[in-house]
């Protein structure tokens, strides 16, 4: 019955759904915003700890979502550390391209690993009512680097 | 009249579609129906054959929309069993009506000190306006209590109205995402031996059920056409008569005074005075062509085909493991919201969606009722029009039960 | 591409209706314009193939009307050159979009003391919505003069602003009645030079020429659907996104908020914010389709076969024994407002109505600017869209010259 | 051209319609009303003087309005005098249904004669916009027999 719906929820995206990495505040995070689908009632806050020369050395998120916007927080606070802003900006585009076609064609050769680990979340693009779950938390993270306090996927 | 849903059916071109190589399972007719062929074809005609800006027009294609939009409103009338057609007025959905009211005669016919009461099951367009009120007027806002079971508390409602304090009642007469039915004659009587006028959100109830308004005595009574069948872009405030009289209008324009000067308007009599601007005349001739359609097929025999289906429902819906039904209500219509422990609403649609069933995914402009009964998350929503069938049930609920297994 | 007009005729069906068995002579488009096959389909379409509510919904059906439905808005936004898609709202007609503006920007933004300046030329759309602003929230009125031409007289203009108390200028961008083009851009600057914001009653101009609010620097410019060979339902408030991220919702219900308490409501942001509860769907495919066909043919070459009709009708009309023309501005569109001394209006429209002429008698919502022309009577209004034809601007001469017979 | 409107505009229509008779104020009047059209800017007032008796002495009316509202209302000032409130009244009912329908089967036979004076109008019923034009002093009529001031047509 839903056997061609495993392009969508390939099972890193189950996994991560269930069992989040990083589902955690970060009290001494530097900087910190809500994410919030108001068409679907997705919520999330995302918190970034920066090492002393900018880069991300933590990042956690809480929330409530559906299995591809938690996933997608999810691999997102596992793909960001380490990245500088303009690092995390560019996978940030990146990302989003990928949801929204299902491809990246024209994606930094310097974030091919990361990508690739983003990768199963591109079957979203084949779902426009669910684009918005996948970069719900990537919108999140571009509020907080950029130092606002909302976001919003609509 | 027997009623056959197979040939019902037919009469809905878009039932024929495959959606992504299955048969179309379309459960969302709570959120906005589908439409018959008869309701498209009038529609047609009337932007082929007999279109014109209405009212004030002296040729005949006007005559003509005029007469064709008028008897939209003589249909609505009956269709309503309302007293008296000038009290029909033409919004352009359910949302804009009930702002009507709470604008033109919330605020001005309110008194200070006076409470607006609602439920805690009203769909947003029945709790954003009051609060708008509140806001500009500073009026008292009361909710009454539903019951775990999904019915309006009774025994709430009698002690929110006692002081007398409350000026009016808006409750809705069918809840989109329980199916529960208000006992609307009921409440009408208890709101108006407290002294309180009554709003009806027949948003639902209009579509599954006959009503009557002069049985209800309902003060202001509303509903939308694009869950009647009938198009989008098109609501109905049914009011008394006397009520729109005192009100003074909420949206000013062309067709809506008697006469404007520049330095002051004055207002025509109602339902004109309400209707600024050109209305919405395809649509009311759409309206229209579904209110015939409907009745013909029979409002009780619609009845009783949904009574079938919910009570279908009703069993197979619930004995499936992980997944709970919001609301039991007594008397209920075919509208099923459902949480699961294995899915997130939304993940659910999609799934559903790919098995060719539409259903809805969220908090269906209801969220208040949602964090009463502690799905914030959202639910799923089935909900059934005159077309669905056994059948789809059925596969709805094998569906949910394959859904679990994907899942696991 | 050069312009066919029997070609352009052959698109809209319900130009080959014969009316008391004469070719029907449409000349009432200024009130509502007749729809091309292509609008008439695409709403089919959307009802059989791909209708169901928008937004929040996960599946198929849904996800294709959400998409058409913000196509639409695209579209709508590419039409005027908008700086931001963000910033078209979907209102019911223009009347509902200025009285959003009046409601929401006019109640909030607006200061004490402030004033609203529109011009005697106004269609009521843009003259009761400020009426009923100033009851409300005591803003002052102005009204700007209309010269014997017709015009906008931009000196009393000047003289008006100075004080710089004007908070808006609320002007037609084409009248209704006279045809007379305001000088937009003009006035824009000069708005704005005073501190005012400016809202543009595109009603009538935006179905005849191009329109383009980057230029133009609009802060509001509305227009109606219907009046652009598009449905009934529908209309449109294109807005600055800076205006309508601060302005308060009007409309409160489902799809406007970003969340609900049973105490109160958060915002979603613009557009959503103005789109409480279903919107007009197949209405706004409609719309597009209305915009794809205008655009196809070119608002360039609409323009230039309109210019030849009004040279046309200045040229026939004029000279016509015992017919007055209203207005006689430099630029203008095929809008021509007649006074006549052997008749009054109504009898000489239901007089034409026999030879297939279809014109509107009356004040055309507009009973200020009769009063200011001494023509309280009202008068007969032949108004052209791109379908009318030199041939039946000459058959509307003869017609006037004949009734004169007749009514003597 | 127009040679088929001769139903609708017979000659004693033009000619009341251009002459109306009784157009003046009276100024001793004992009941007067004003009957507005909205929808097409008609407007009039209507004057009647009571004799002893209670039969309407004279009737009179002003105002603006198309020659098929002047000549109406130039007609029902002829036609009422010497009538009761309540021969008024019916003549009002009897002119309503003939200017609707084109006939008025159920008429009374003690109107015959008025009704004869008014069949002129009857052919307004084709033209349902204007039926209201016909019908204003009527209306009005009525409004001044029951002692309102203001009548509407719409
Ligand atoms: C100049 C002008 N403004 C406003 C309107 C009102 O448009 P609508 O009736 O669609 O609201 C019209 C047409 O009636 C118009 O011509
Ligand atoms: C109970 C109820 N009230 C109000 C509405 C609002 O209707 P509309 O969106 O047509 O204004 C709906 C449907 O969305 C509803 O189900």
């Amino acid at each position: 019955m839903f056997d061609d719906l495993r392009d969508l929820y390939q099972e890193v995206i189950l996994d991560h759904g269930r069992k989040p990495r990083n589902f955690r505040r970060l009290e001494d995070a530097d900087r910190s915003a809500r994410g919030d689908n108001p068409m679907c009632g997705d919520r999330l806050e995302l918190f970034l700890k920066l090492a002393p020369d900018g880069r991300i050395a933590d990042a956690a998120f809480q929330g409530r979502g559906c299995a591809i916007s938690t996933a997608s927080a999810s691999l997102l606070t596992e793909t960001v550390k380490g990245k500088t802003a303009a690092e995390a900006h560019a996978l940030s585009d990146s990302f989003r391209e990928l949801a929204m076609t299902g491809t990246c064609p024209h994606c930094q050769a310097a974030l091919e690993e990361e990508m690739e680990r983003l990768q199963p979340l591109s079957g979203v693009h084949e779902f426009p009512s669910r684009v918005k779950c996948a970069t719900l938390a990537w919108h999140t993270l571009n509020a907080a680097l950029d130092g606002a306090k909302e976001a919003s996927s609509e | 009249m027997s009623f056959d849903v197979e040939r019902v059916r037919r009469d809905f071109p878009i039932l024929s579609q495959k959606i992504r190589g299955k048969d179309l399972v379309f459960l969302d007719s709570g959120a906005s129906a589908q439409k018959p062929r008869a309701v498209i074809d009038a529609m047609v005609r009337c932007m082929e054959e007999r279109y014109a800006n209405v009212h004030r027009g002296a040729y005949f294609l006007s005559e003509a929309a005029t007469e064709a939009y008028e008897a939209a409103r003589l249909a609505t009338a009956r269709f309503l069993n309302a007293p008296d057609p000038r009290g029909i007025v033409f919004a352009k959905n359910s949302t804009e009506a009930i702002n009507l009211v709470a604008h033109s005669w919330g605020r001005h016919m309110l008194r200070p000190g006076q409470a607006v009461l609602f439920s805690e099951l009203e769909h947003h367009a029945n709790i954003v306006p009051w609060h708008l009120l509140k806001e500009d007027k500073g009026v008292e806002l009361r909710v009454v209590r539903v019951t775990d079971s999904g019915e309006i508390d009774l025994e709430d409602l009698a002690a929110k109205l006692e002081d007398g304090k409350v000026g009016l009642v808006a409750i809705a007469h069918m809840s989109n995402v329980l199916g529960t039915v208000a006992p609307a004659e009921r409440i009408a009587r208890m709101a108006h031996a407290a002294g309180a006028k009554v709003l009806f959100d027949g948003s639902q109830a209009a579509v599954h059920r006959r009503v009557d308004l002069q049985a209800l005595d309902a003060d202001f009574y509303v509903f939308t056409g694009h869950k009647l069948y009938g198009p989008t872009g098109i609501g109905v405030l049914a009011a008394k008569l006397e009520h729109l009289e005192r009100m003074p209008p909420f949206l000013g324009g062309g067709d809506m005074i008697s006469s404007v000067t520049l330095e002051r308007s004055e207002w025509a009599p109602p339902p004109a005075k309400f209707e600024a601007g050109t209305p919405p005349i395809v649509e009311a001739v759409g309206l229209h062509a579904a209110i015939d359609y409907v009745t013909a097929i029979g409002m009780e025999a619609i009845e009783a085909h949904e009574r079938h289906l919910v009570d279908r429902a009703m069993r197979r819906l619930t004995d499936i493991e992980g997944v709970t039904l919001l609301g039991r209500a007594q008397d209920r219509g075919g509208v099923f919201a459902m949480a699961t422990d294995y899915a997130h609403a939304h993940d659910l649609a999609t799934l559903l969606d790919r098995a060719g069933i539409a259903v809805r995914a969220g908090r269906h402009c209801a969220e208040p009722l949602h964090t009463r009964f502690g799905v914030e998350g959202g639910t799923v929503r089935a909900s059934f029009g005159l077309y669905t069938t056994e059948a789809e049930v059925d596969y709805l609920a094998e569906a949910l039960t394959k859904a679990r297994e994907f899942f696991a």
